[in-house]
């Protein structure tokens, strides 16, 4: 894909091991298996250690990005993270939401231009919880670890990004999340023109990165534009442009490292396909997006309704069936417990003729 | 379709594309009117403007986004020009403003 | 005995100030870096605005140097400077009655503007190097075929703060008129657009050379930097820039994007500067004493200035300054 | 006797042919005039107004009076042919009565008299008349000749290019008058008769031909001058030729009052195929003495109408200036016919256009007297002071209508054809004009002046121009300038002179303040300054190439200041000339005490 190897100017140091972990507010929701899948891929596979610490809490980016919550309130509430962690006594702080791993940036980065901030924040701490606190030898969002060990997970790979049937790499979209490497570049690995982290996987597991005209556009979350009902047809124009551009380059899959943005590729090509009538992908069957935890998770042969991608919109027993994956079509919308969990809505909207439809018994 | 209301709809982009937009009119335009591709921007134009004084005409505006391909509405908002002529006195690039009035509606209206 | 001066740079600077300095019966002696003189002037096509080949202000000054019997050290790396000696990379040293840097500027690595993808994508291509590709007499997309559609974008590595080249280039605007008519000779049918930020015509003629850009060949000249550039299924590029006349975004797909690129001051006038205690500008470019009246001298006596080592400047005005730094010097050598 | 040889065959078709198609013409034309000109005409039939107009055909379609103002061997070579032949035709006729007293004679006995009338008594005294008239005709067409050669000779520097069937036409006329000579020549030599001219070639011919050989001859002869007039007639109502009958109607129509207008009529196709392109409108064109344009004039604007193949951009490059109006032999009315093809051309009407008049009014002031500065006197900030200056001198109140920015007086974009929009201008400052009961109505440009006068419904207000409102109080003696040494010369403004026909008001108001010389071109032979909002086709730098050739005009006079009385004019003229330019209320206003 990339013909130079420009990303490799944007390099980062990740820590090897002992991670304290921070979780994203809403990805439970929506992609509910993913942080398991990155904690268990971490714990078992690669044998890391790692605190899912239940004391932590959101680091109110949201509220922060909606004008609700005040700079020095979150600037607060990451210092507690920070006390959290020296408590707990590790020092390399990842975060799972790139919300967060953006705001984590910008206190620090803060912290460090305007030294009189920090001093007040220890101050706003010592008086809200009594804590104090030390900033963490390292912080990487939880993509760069995965980066980080991608060789690692290759070396242990039950299936690779290749088409089973024809041996051809499988042609993946990658996006980050906007405050990945847009603020900073020097945060993320590649910087923010041609980000390398999930590229990097993605070669690694034998994929083949697709570079689209709108590569580097935003999947049109933009909080305020997502959150006010009125603005949600900017937010769904974005994902729209993105979707349109892609297109032709005739995607297998899409993955990101967002929260936001996985969500809002998979869900608003339902919603695009309700609105407009268009479908993407084969057969218009939809485009799946996965996010990097499950990718790691199916190239390690997790059981895919384990890491649940049956909680996607579109569906993704297309992808399952191209990389050679087994599962039961039975057990989809099944939960731990054996019983039914619902099923979403199907992104593919009467908008193509139903034998072209993906069956999944076939 | 739309079988859902959702209760927004995709935005229209706002962006000119000039991969989409069909320039042959713009083309004939500059063809019958090459001066007008010496346009800075000045805004002489739009500020002495008589009707852009009681409207929000801008001749720069349109003329420029025609050239562009966007001829959406042009036609609509050079008849808010009144042809008095005093743009042309102030174009410092000497622009016979008046004649790409009259060449943009002509092109635009089709007649 | 003849005085000798030292000219530290074998370009368009440093040949006019040795041949002036032999005229004045002076003897220069020429130090250049590279293994033959011309500085930056090799591989250019046509100057602006008359289209005369570069080539042939190139050919008259060497063969005048050579006439003029200058002696000329080449592949001769300068490492310090003081007003009567010149240090060189191979341990040599110089010793003269005074000094006249000739060093000019360093072509702006238009790499570093990544969003642009030079050096990333196919088609996206600098100034210099569509002057390379004018003297070869190729001028094609990669693929071979020709441009359909071409974008210049003016002011690549000037007037941005994000790659701390806060300064105009002051040559690029023209350049990129200049260019984009050349294109659109060898390519009539093509489209041909301009992003500029500001349209600077500085110079005699050049502000009729823009408007017949405008007017005889067509060109569309849109004020907007371009945002972005990315490839296309097609191997194109594409392009994003806000066409800020009409107050809207503007996007499109080209088959070809020239960056014009700036001039930056060389890397090594810190380390020249700091050793010989001269003044550098904000923008690295070496300080004149002052800019009216001592505009050829340096905060240091015997050290004098001639060209784009203090800024910017076209070929004509190198010419002038050159002259006028050969005077200056070769009055202080005297003296 | 018989009036009949096969030889008359096609002078008969060719003239009933022509009869028929100019009857079906006039027929047609006069049938779809509009009603109120069809009464018009009936009104004015039993009046005096016939008698005149009878009187003007003469002087006009005969004798050619206005082109002898142009140019006198022009006029003759004009009237020779016009006058010539009819005097021809109508002692041919009392020649024939005189032979054979009043008894039907077909039209080709008249014609062919002399063919048919050889076993007749001879009397000299019609033979001479009719030689010399035919030598007065044939001069004319010697001329004619010698004008396609020479032009400048008959004060015109450049000639119409003519088509094909223009050609056709002319070289059928060129040769009519000498095939009659000759045919007339050989019968004389056969048979004797003739005077100086027949008589005497006649003569030679018998001496020096042999009987046989002439006899063919004199069959030839006859035959060809037969086809040279049936040819003519029948190429005439399809060229240029058809002037020669339509300009008689055209006459008693103008005399009865009709006129054209902003919007086409049946009418316009009199004064179109009125036009004999005889190219007097080209010399005074400034679009081609000054730019070399030679494609636009009036003579080929009525040309390509008239064919039907007109285009947008030779209607739209005209001036309008009206230089070649005042030249018009045939005193078409070129403007209105050009105003009417743009009209057709580009008039949309758009009821929801200028829907942003509706309860606007910027107008500042009180009084009865209302200013009206017009959009280009905004961008001559000096006449206004001056007008301000002058209004408060004369202690006048004063109602200013568009100093804060107005609407257009509606001219410009009437003369681009928009008529039915230019109306709502119209209607919206004659509605402001009324609501703030203004008696009388200032301003200093003529373009609005005209447009004010001509097109507005204004019932109790007097439309003035500054000129003239500054005289009337320089008279009334509340405006008391003082008369001082400048030397000023005036450019007449085409709106102004020609348009309105205000030429001596200026003049005496410059006269008041100082002397006042005359440029070479003045009154209704003045330049036009080029600027012209009528014209959207020239160019900016074509602009000023007239600017500057009118200025040269100016300042050959020697005067220290150009004064004109137009903002437009004031604005091209100073492009032109590195010299003082100022409106006349700049003028009187830095007089006054």
């Amino acid at each position: 894909m990339m013909k130079r190897r420009s990303w490799q100017e944007y390099q980062k140091e990740i820590a090897d091991d002992r991670y304290y972990y921070a979780r994203s507010c809403i990805r439970q929701n929506f992609f509910p298996g993913s942080e398991k899948a990155f904690i268990d891929i971490l714990q078992n596979d690669l044998g890391k250690e790692l605190l899912d610490d239940p004391k932590h809490s959101s680091c109110t980016g949201i509220g922060y990005h909606s004008d609700i919550v005040p700079l020095e309130t979150i600037m607060t509430v990451v210092a507690r993270q920070f006390s959290l962690m020296n408590e707990a006594g590790y020092e390399n702080f990842v975060t799972s939401c790139i919300t967060s791993f953006g705001i984590y940036c910008e206190v620090l980065s803060t912290w460090n231009e305007f030294p009189e901030t920090e001093e007040k924040t220890r101050e706003n701490l010592l008086k809200a919880t009594g804590r104090e606190f030390r900033k963490p030898a390292s912080l990487a969002h939880t993509s760069d670890v995965m980066f980080h060990f991608r060789d690692q997970i290759a070396a242990r790979a039950k299936h690779r990004l290749v088409n089973a049937v024809t041996g051809e790499p499988l042609k993946v979209v990658e996006h980050i999340g906007c405050h990945y490497a847009k603020i900073f570049p020097k945060s993320g690995i590649g910087g923010s023109e041609f980000p390398y982290v999930l590229a990097g996987m993605i070669e690694s597991w034998g994929g083949e990165v697709v570079d689209y005209p709108e590569r580097r556009h935003c999947c049109g979350f933009g909080f305020r534009n997502y959150l006010v009902q009125a603005n949600r047809g900017y937010s769904i124009a974005n994902s729209h442009k993105k979707l349109e551009s892609m297109a032709p380059y005739k995607p297998d899959f899409i993955v990101a490292n967002c929260p936001g943005c996985a969500m809002f590729l998979d869900k608003w090509q339902y919603t695009i396909a309700e609105m407009e009538g268009t479908t993407y992908g084969q057969n218009g069957h939809g485009i799946p997006v996965l996010t990097y935890e499950e990718m790691a998770g199916l190239v390690l042969g997790y059981d895919p309704w384990a890491l649940g991608l049956q909680m996607h919109q579109v569906d993704v027993e297309p992808l399952l069936d191209k990389m050679g994956i087994e599962y039961d079509p039975a057990a989809k919308y099944l939960g731990r417990n054996g019983k039914y969990i619902g099923k979403p809505a199907s992104a593919v909207v009467n908008c193509c003729p139903t034998d072209t439809i993906y069956d999944i018994r076939e | 379709m739309a079988a859902i209301h959702f209760g927004y709809t995709i935005s229209k982009p706002r962006a000119i594309d000039l991969d989409r937009n069909n320039l042959r009119k713009s083309d004939e335009i500059l063809r019958e009117m090459p001066e007008l591709q010496t346009c800075i921007g000045c805004g002489a134009c739009t500020a002495i403007c008589t009707a852009g004084n009681l409207t929000s005409f801008n001749f720069r505006k349109v003329h420029t986004l025609v050239r562009r391909g966007e001829y959406q509405g042009a036609y609509e908002e050079m008849n808010k020009c009144m042809l008095c002529g005093k743009c042309r006195l102030v174009c410092p690039r000497g622009i016979n403003t008046r004649g790409v009035v009259m060449l943009i509606k002509r092109k635009l209206g089709d007649f | 005995m003849k005085k000798r001066i030292i000219v530290i740079g074998g370009g368009v600077a440093g040949m006019q100030t040795a041949l002036r300095l032999a005229e004045q019966g002076v003897e220069p002696v020429i130090v250049e870096k590279e293994p033959e003189l011309g500085g930056k002037l090799r591989g250019w096509h046509v100057l602006f605005p008359s289209f005369t080949p570069a080539e042939e202000v190139l050919t008259a000054l060497r063969r005048r140097v050579n006439e003029s019997g200058i002696e000329v050290l080449t592949s001769a790396e300068v490492v310090g400077l003081e007003p009567r000696s010149v240090r060189l990379a191979d341990g040599r040293e110089l010793h003269g009655d005074s000094v006249v840097v000739a060093t000019g500027f360093t072509l702006f690595d238009a790499s570093i503007k990544e969003e642009y993808g030079y050096g990333i994508y196919d088609n996206v291509l600098t100034s210099a190097d569509l002057e390379r590709m004018f003297n070869e007499g190729r001028v094609a997309r990669a693929d071979g075929t020709a441009p359909r559609r071409i974008a210049f974008l003016h002011c690549v590595g000037s007037r941005d703060e994000k790659v701390c080249q806060q300064h105009c280039s002051k040559v690029c605007c023209i350049t990129g008129v200049k260019q984009a008519m050349e294109m659109k000779k060898l390519f009539p049918e093509a489209d041909v657009f301009n992003f500029y930020m500001d349209i600077r015509m500085f110079g005699p003629g050049y502000e009729e050379m823009y408007r017949e850009a405008q007017q005889k060949y067509n060109i569309h000249f849109v004020r907007g930097r371009i945002s972005e550039a990315a490839p296309t299924i097609d191997g194109r590029v594409q392009i994003k820039a806000e066409d800020t006349l009409t107050g809207r975004p503007l996007r499109m797909s080209v088959d070809m994007l020239v960056l014009l690129i700036g001039m930056r001051a060389n890397d090594d006038n810190a380390r020249l500067a700091e050793g010989a205690g001269l003044n550098r500008a904000s923008s690295g470019f070496m300080a004149p004493r002052d800019l009216f009246l001592g505009n050829v001298c340096s905060n240091v006596g015997g050290i004098f200035y001639a060209g784009a080592v203090t800024a910017p400047k076209s070929i004509g005005e190198t010419l002038n300054e050159a002259t006028a730094a050969a005077d200056a010097a070769a009055k202080y050598a005297e003296a | 006797m018989t009036f009949y040889a096969p030889f008359c065959l096609p002078f008969i078709l060719g003239a009933a042919l022509m009869f028929l198609i100019v009857a079906w013409k006039w027929g047609k034309w006069l049938w779809l005039l509009p009603h109120e000109d069809k009464m018009r005409i009936l009104r004015g039939l039993p009046t005096r107004r016939t008698v005149a107009a009878i009187g003007e055909v003469v002087s006009e379609s005969l004798l050619h009076r206005r082109i002898f103002r142009v140019n006198p061997l022009l006029g003759y070579m004009h009237m020779s042919l016009a006058f010539g032949w009819f005097l021809l035709i109508l002692t041919g006729w009392i020649e024939t009565v005189a032979h054979i007293g009043f008894r039907y004679v077909p039209l080709q006995g008249h014609v062919f008299f002399k063919y048919f009338a050889t076993g007749l008594e001879h009397k000299p005294v019609f033979d001479f008349l009719m030689d010399l008239f035919l030598l007065f005709v044939l001069s004319g067409v010697a001329l004619a000749w010698g004008k396609r050669f020479y032009s400048r000779a008959m004060g015109m520097h450049r000639t119409t290019k003519h088509v094909l069937g223009d050609r056709i036409a002319l070289s059928a006329l060129w040769f009519i008058f000498p095939a009659r000579l000759l045919a007339e020549s050989t019968t004389c030599a056969l048979y004797g008769g003739g005077s100086f001219l027949t008589g005497s070639l006649g003569g030679w011919m018998a001496e020096h031909i042999g009987v046989m050989p002439l006899m063919t001859l004199e069959s030839v002869a006859w035959w060809f001058y037969s086809s040279c007039l049936g040819l003519f007639f029948v190429a005439l109502p399809f060229s240029r030729y058809m002037h020669i009958f339509t300009e008689i109607p055209l006459i008693f129509l103008r005399r009865y009052g009709v006129r054209s207008s902003e919007k086409e009529s049946s009418y316009d196709r009199f004064q179109v195929e009125a036009c004999s392109r005889c190219g007097i409108c080209i010399d005074p064109c400034q679009l081609q003495s000054v730019l070399g344009i030679n494609d636009v004039q009036s003579v080929y604007f009525l040309r390509d109408r008239r064919y039907g193949h007109l285009r947008l951009q030779v209607a739209d490059n005209c001036l309008m200036c009206g230089r070649c109006v005042e030249r018009c032999p045939v005193n078409i009315d070129l403007n209105t016919l050009r105003l009417n093809s743009r009209d057709r051309m580009r008039n949309v009407p758009d009821e929801r256009r200028y829907g942003y008049f509706k309860g606007l009014d910027r107008s500042s002031g009180e009084g009865k007297v209302g200013y009206f500065a017009g959009c280009m006197t905004l961008l001559t900030p000096r006449t206004l002071t001056a007008m301000s200056t002058i209004f408060e001198a004369a202690g006048e109140e004063v109602w200013w209508a568009d100093r804060e920015g107005g609407v257009c007086c509606g001219r410009p974009l009437k003369l681009a054809g928009e008529t039915d929009s230019a109306r709502k201008m119209m209607k919206y400052n004659a509605d402001l004009f009324r609501k703030h009961g203004i008696t009388t109505l200032v301003t200093s440009c003529p373009i609005c002046l005209k447009v004010f006068r001509e097109d507005y419904d204004l019932p109790g207000v007097e439309v003035l121009h500054h000129s003239e409102y500054i005289l009337r109080l320089i008279r009334a003696g509340r405006l008391t300038p003082e008369r001082g040494t400048t030397r000023f010369t005036y450019h007449d403004p085409c709106e102004l002179g020609r348009g309105s026909g205000i030429y001596d008001e200026p003049r005496a108001v410059i006269e008041a303040v100082g002397q006042l010389l005359e440029p070479a071109s003045t009154r209704e032979n003045a330049l036009c300054c080029g600027s012209s909002v009528a014209n959207t086709a020239i160019s900016d730098g074509q602009q000023v190439q007239i600017a500057r050739a009118v200025a040269g005009e100016l300042e050959a006079t020697g005067a220290d200041v150009i004064v004109t009385a137009c903002p437009l004019c004031k604005k091209a003229i100073g492009r032109g000339t590195k010299g003082e330019v100022r409106d006349l209320a700049e003028i009187v206003a830095g007089a006054l005490k």
